[in-house]
């Protein structure tokens, strides 16, 4: 029946649990077609049962409880309840042998992704040996096709829940209390994550996107975030790095190699480089950008980054500045 | 038409209406939650004077009002930002250490949330920062209502409860009213 | 100086009164007081219950119009009809309403109504405490109600997760308002809970003995032991949450030693036998409508008690699966995976039950056998995906989404307020004495079938395409909105058999066929009462000799005599085998309930801006059960024979 | 409407039982199965959050002092004795040694509470120090407040029981006034076991 209904109102899969992109959500998919089918069956037979029982045409007069026929009635009772017992009993085994595959733990060789859930984004961090090889950077993840991603999951504020459906189950963010989940993402492509546990007002517009692609153009990407923003080059970018030091954006947000350091909002040092702006909400063009700027409670209402008030001028510098922080 | 005894259930039932309209309103302002709106107060810095000298007549400077001050989201936002912009870094949770402490009744530029305000954006001398220009008037607003909330200068409804951190200090809204105080100095017991 | 038995009003051999003399007296003794002052005084259940049952209904009609205008919002992407804070403040809203405003009380309130009839009582066996527990119920609700509209509707959720719901998350009173809502709904909850226990141990009709109880009344005995282990844990969660927001303690925050998870493992013992606290009365709506119209007694009496006793025990051990993603241990997991399956066998049991007595009795086919057929079609398609989330790997998967919107409305709406209404069909001749419509009821059905189904069960799949719930809004591109239309179209058609109902209500309590005492020809106790009963319920205390009576003795049920008429007496029997065993005073209408209610409610409003609200209402609660509790003194027989002794 | 047929005959039936052939035996049993559940939920929350901590009480903070809580865990076992007397002399109806009994054990119970008062600075800690201040802080409160209710439903009831309008089924109020007494004071024993004891030995 979804497959009917997907194909009739044309729903893009890049964030569904209906078509799993890592083994996980591949597992979860199956436990969820042999259960619907079973469901369907069972539900059948029992509203068949019901309907016949109500309309089955009866002799003008039956005797109401007859001994013989309410112990043969005892014996298709009880056969029923065993049934239904041997169902459950296969889905419990089923599920129990399902979730040890879904929780066995990452291999050695897997990335290590720090992910940790603020009021209403999401803040990702690659580590490595290196301190000054760390990166860090925001709603969006980048990951190898084919390889295991083990994310350490963190909150700072309140409970957020982290959820790429096509590729693993959601699992929860809670602070005092550090969870991790892996997955793997065997096809290249973009996946969705929603917040799905709710967090406050803006827990509709608090998403991520998992970008699964090559090791190779992984690998580049990696090295790329690790660099530091480019000096400007012309009158009109140096002037939008000025706005950015001197107004209130620096309060929120870092850039590396520049002053700005702080960790308040996500980090924008490769901002141009990320599909999108706000969570996930828009795509990150310029005019998008600089209605962002200007007037965020529009989109976001209750969103942390407060309004702007830029000279025209002074916005169009700092437009053209943030879009060469690729 | 009107009888007396009408006009007078009318009366009753007009200030009845008048109660309950009032009771909304200040619940109103303490729940609101007010994301695009700015307070009128926050159209402009208001110039506070530094000096007691003034050209022609003598005249008093209207105190502004801070509807933030009446508004318990605004005063948690400003609890954050107060953190977040690292104010504890010099005034720790009000305790004051490098800074003056914030959480008694001494003040020395004024206790009025017009002489924070400008406090905030003006700086003062000897090590407060000036954040004109850094803030919004709006998050400088929220501030100033968090800063006189930490000497129990707001309603205790309105004042914040304990934060999810460690605990360093007993929660705003638990604080008595302090009378402020104006001091040159901190008092000698609190100065680092 | 020790006391003695008194001398009973009692003289051998005179003849027994005669009955019209003895209904004379009952009626002057039971009267109910006039006026304003008499209808808050009074302590009939059947007037309390009725009450209950009408604010009950209110609070679903205004969650009702949450929801309406929650479907409203999400009917298309990007909506600016309502924005988050107002979107929040109205889904929490919706689910404390129906949570603890609707679903609970109502079901209480109809056993507090039924219970007594169907047991042969002249009343409940506490009827002041029973007043008091409406009267909170209701200052309660009113309370959440009018701070919501002054804006201070609570708005993290009805399961109020800490931190969100802390007092760094969630400034101002909202919050506050919800943890004592909650509280004033759970003291009434659990008064009725110990007064429907016992009631049914203590007060049953002679010769009905535990097996020959009516299968409701066993259903509604299981949820009251429920409620009594269940509710004690939200009401001590939302005290530590006040605690935590008021005074600053820190059960929940993780920088002094707190826990987050302590809140859900709290909550979740009491949210998951929340569920059944709300559907094994449901059960005892179907089983009765079931007997009476396939005219038959139900099949599998004792499968049927023993699976909803099975089901009370079960549902205390599953409240971990709403847990499944905080990151327990797998091991932990299975272990509620497991019990989570297991019970839905004494569910598989009571339907097969049902559909056996189907099969061999005389259907016929009025509205609320079809909300009975419906429910079973609702409930099967709840129970099965309520059997899928408690597969841990799939669970994390719809875990939060609109899946779980649509099984738990299955389950709730299916499972629940289909035998409600059914129960409200069945029920309304015997509460007003005349007969709904059957007309306007079929379509009333239908309409709630269909637009249950159109609202719900598109929401599956809006689950399993990722859309987690409470959202106030998705972004177009992902695509929800088609379904989305679908079931907020789903709503208005709910809506729209809502509103037949309230007509048919409104036209049948003018103008519906009067009802005898026995329109459908059932067989409990209730039916032998005339519609609408008398204060006193019945002339004479029915003697029980079957689990049928009324289809054993349909002309001339057999009882006893020797109540005092002169004062408010009632009969008391044994636990197990209800044989006579002592008479019991029965109090008189008393204000007092109403002003205990008062003091109960100034104790915890006042309590949320100020601690002295403890000492305040602790010292009016002590006045109030003061003048409670202080004898009048109007029965002077008794009162002479302890001054003659001492 | 239906008829009925007379086939017995209540008149020689008591008013007044005790035990559990009272209806409110059982509705005490109701309360005391709610209250019992309340503390058991605190106890609980006492072990639960014991697990965030290393040491316990937590660094800094004095284990409670146990004098005046010691001994007011003897005094509620020792209680129960003037408690059950009360409850044998209602069951033989005996009006005026319930009378003494009920003073005397107000009287005990009045003294609980200004007890119980000293045993929160016992315990050494402020409710918002920190989780173990809190959780201690709660059970402490939870039976407390019992305790308090106990008292005043005591005092309303000693006054009653020498009022003009006193009936004989009142004593049977004795009786359960009684069962929710053990019922108080005996569950203090593990609570005092947890709050006051389990910091030296956790």
């Amino acid at each position: 029946m979804s497959a009917v209904l997907q194909a009739v109102l044309q729903f893009p899969g890049a964030h569904s649990a209906l078509k799993p992109a890592g083994p996980q959500a591949r597992i979860a998919e199956g436990l969820w077609n042999s259960m619907y089918a079973t469901a369907i069956v069972v539900f059948l037979l029992v509203m068949a049962a019901l309907l016949w029982a109500a309309f089955r045409r009866r002799r003008a007069e039956e005797p109401a409880p007859d001994p013989a026929r309410e112990r043969r009635m005892r014996r298709v009772v009880a056969a029923a309840v065993g049934i239904t017992t041997i169902v459950l009993f296969t889905f419990l085994v089923s599920d129990i042998s399902a979730g040890r595959a879904v929780t066995a733990t990452p291999g050695k060789d897997a990335i290590q992704i720090i992910v940790t859930g603020h009021q209403w984004w999401w803040e990702v961090q690659y580590r490595d040996s290196v301190p000054q090889r760390w990166v860090t950077t925001a709603n969006e993840i980048h990951v190898p096709v084919g390889r295991q991603v083990a994310v350490e999951l963190r909150s700072t504020d309140v409970i957020h829940s982290f959820w790429p459906p096509n590729l693993t189950g959601k699992r929860d963010l809670i602070p005092g209390n550090e969870n991790s989940l892996w997955f793997q993402a065997d096809s290249a492509g973009v996946y969705r994550a929603e917040c799905a546990e709710y967090c406050g007002h803006e827990h509709a517009k608090m998403a991520l996107l998992v970008v699964a692609q090559s090791p190779d153009s992984f690998a580049r990407w990696l090295t790329q975030q690790r660099d530091t923003a480019h000096t400007p080059a012309d009158s009109l970018t140096s002037r939008g790095q000025e706005v950015f030091l001197s107004s209130a954006c620096a309060m929120c947000h870092s850039i590396a190699g520049t002053p700005a350091g702080s960790r308040v909002g996500p980090d924008l040092t490769h901002l141009a480089g990320r599909a999108t702006i706000a969570a996930g909400t828009l795509p990150n063009t310029r005019g998008n950008l600089a209605g962002w700027i200007v007037d965020p409670q529009r989109i976001k209402p209750g969103a942390r980054m407060p309004p702007n008030q830029l000279d025209p001028a002074d916005l169009r510098a700092l437009l053209a500045y943030l879009e060469t922080l690729r | 038409m009107s009888s007396p005894s009408r006009s007078g259930c009318r009366r009753r039932r007009e200030l009845l209406a008048a109660v309950l309209l009032a009771a909304a309103l200040s619940a109103c302002q303490r729940e609101d939650r007010r994301f695009r709106t700015w307070p009128p107060a926050a159209s402009a810095i208001p110039a506070v004077r530094q000096s007691e000298l003034q050209p022609g007549p003598t005249t008093r400077d209207l105190t502004v009002r801070n509807e933030y001050g009446d508004n318990a989201w605004a005063v948690s936002e400003g609890k954050r930002l107060y953190n977040q912009f690292n104010c504890s870094g010099c005034h720790f949770q009000g305790g004051g250490g490098i800074g003056p402490p914030l959480m008694d009744s001494q003040w020395i530029y004024g206790s009025q949330p017009e002489n924070i305000f400008a406090t905030i954006v003006e700086g003062r001398p000897n090590g407060m920062p000036s954040f004109r220009g850094k803030l919004g008037n709006d998050q400088v607003w929220k501030l100033v209502a968090y800063v006189r909330s930490m000497s129990g200068l707001l309603a205790k409804d309105v004042a914040s409860g304990r934060n999810d951190d460690m605990q360093v200090r007993s929660q705003e809204q638990s604080t008595e009213k302090a009378r402020p105080v104006q001091s040159a100095v901190p008092p000698a017991s609190q100065r680092p | 100086m020790s006391l003695t038995v008194p001398a009973v009003p009692h003289e051998p051999g005179r003849a027994p009164e005669s009955a019209a003399e003895v209904v004379g007296r009952l009626e002057d003794t039971w009267r109910a007081r006039p006026g304003l002052r008499g209808w808050l005084s009074s302590v009939d259940h059947k007037s309390i219950g009725k009450r209950y049952i009408i604010t009950a209904f209110v609070f679903f009609l205004l969650g009702g119009i949450e929801a309406a205008v929650m479907r409203a919002q999400l009917a298309r992407p990007e909506n600016g009809l309502i924005g988050p804070d107002a979107y929040n403040q109205i889904f929490t809203m919706h689910g404390t309403t129906m949570m603890f405003l609707f679903a609970v009380p109502v079901m209480d309130a109809v056993g507090l109504y039924l219970v007594p009839l169907m047991i042969g009582g002249r009343n409940v066996a506490f009827p002041r405490l029973n007043a008091y527990g409406y009267w909170v119920y209701l200052f309660g609700g009113a309370f959440l109600y009018v701070m919501f509209f002054l804006n201070t509707g609570p708005d993290t959720g009805w399961f109020s997760y800490v931190p969100l719901a802390g007092p760094e998350f969630s400034p101002g009173k909202r919050v506050d308002v919800w943890a004592q809502t909650v509280t004033f709904t759970e003291i009434s909850a659990l008064v009725a809970s110990v007064e429907l226990i016992v009631t049914i141990f203590k007060t049953r009709a002679p010769g009905m003995t535990l097996n020959r109880m009516p299968l409701y009344v066993w259903s509604m005995l299981v949820q009251s032991f429920m409620v009594l282990f269940a509710m004690p844990w939200v009401a001590s969660a939302s005290m530590f949450l006040a605690m935590d927001r008021l005074v600053g303690t820190h059960f929940f925050n993780p920088a002094e030693g707190g826990d987050a998870l302590l809140w859900q493992h709290l909550f979740w013992f009491f949210g998951h036998p929340e569920v059944y606290i709300i559907f094994v009365p449901a059960l005892g709506f179907v089983s009765s409508i079931v007997a009476t119209f396939t005219r038959r007694p139900v099949f599998g009496y004792p499968a049927m008690v023993l699976s909803m006793v099975a089901t009370g025990f079960l549902a205390f051990g599953l409240w971990v699966h709403h847990m499944f993603v905080t990151g327990i241990p797998q091991l932990g997991a299975s272990f509620f995976t497991a019990a989570s399956m297991m019970i839905a066998i004494p569910s598989g049991v009571q339907i097969f039950c049902w559909i056996a007595t189907i099969w061999s009795g005389r259907p016929r086919f009025a509205v609320p056998f079809l909300f009975v057929l419906g429910f079973v079609a609702l409930f099967l398609i709840g129970g099965f995906t309520g059997v899928m989330i408690a597969s841990v790997p799939f669970d994390t998967q719809v875990h939060d989404t609109f899946f779980i919107v649509a099984h738990f409305h299955y389950v709730l709406i299916g499972g629940a307020v289909f035998p409600l209404f059914g129960a409200f069909y069945y029920w309304f001749p015997k509460v007003t004495g005349r007969m709904l419509d059957e007309r306007l009821g079929r379509w009333n059905f239908w309409l709630f079938f269909i637009g249950m189904n159109v609202t719900f069960f598109p929401m599956h799949e809006l689950g399993l395409l990722g859309m987690p719930r409470r959202v106030y809004t998705y972004l177009p591109e992902t695509g929800w909105g088609g379904l989305n239309l679908l079931a907020s179209i789903g709503a208005v058609t709910i809506a729209v058999s809502v509103v037949v109902f309230l007509v048919n209500v409104a036209r049948s309590l003018r103008v519906g066929e009067a009802a005898g005492a026995n329109p459908w020809g059932a067989d409990t106790l209730e039916w032998a009462a005339t519609s609408p009963p008398r204060p006193y319920n019945f002339a004479f205390t029915p003697v029980v000799e079957s689990r049928e009576p009324m289809w054993q003795h349909p002309a001339e049920l057999p009882a006893v005599e020797g109540l005092r008429t002169d004062v408010r007496e009632v009969l008391v029997t044994t636990l197990l085998d209800a044989e006579p065993d002592s008479r019991h005073r029965h109090p008189e209408p008393t204000i007092w309930p109403l002003i205990a209610a008062i003091a109960t409610a100034v104790l915890f409003i006042t309590l949320i801006f100020t601690p002295w609200g403890a000492v305040i209402g602790t010292v009016l609660l002590f006045l109030a059960f003061v003048g409670w509790a202080w004898p009048r003194g109007k029965d002077h027989q008794e009162q002479l024979m302890i001054e003659a002794e001492s | 409407m239906t008829g009925f047929r007379i086939v017995a005959n209540v008149t020689e039936l008591p008013t007044t039982t005790f035990g559990h052939r009272s209806p409110m035996w059982w509705g005490t049993i109701g309360f005391i199965v709610i209250e019992g559940s309340t503390l058991f939920i605190c106890a609980i929350s006492y072990f639960y959050l014991r697990r965030n901590f290393l040491n316990w009480p937590p660094e800094g903070v004095f284990r409670p002092a146990l004098t005046v809580a010691t001994v007011q865990a003897a005094l509620m076992v020792l209680s129960n004795i003037p408690m059950a007397m009360v409850d044998r002399a209602a069951r033989r109806l005996d009006l005026r040694a319930v009378r003494v009994g009920m003073v005397v054990c107000t009287l005990l119970a009045l003294v609980m509470c200004v007890l119980r008062a000293l045993e929160f600075e016992a315990l050494n800690v402020r409710w918002d120090s920190n989780a173990y201040g809190t959780v201690a802080w709660a059970v402490l409160t939870a039976h407390a407040t019992l305790l308090l209710l106990e008292t005043l439903e005591s005092l309303v009831f000693t006054a009653l029981l020498f009022s003009p309008n006193l009936e004989q089924r009142d004593l049977a109020g004795a009786s359960d006034n009684a069962l929710y007494w053990y019922f108080l004071t005996l569950v203090w024993i593990p609570l005092y076991a947890i709050v006051f004891l389990s910091p030296y030995v956790m």
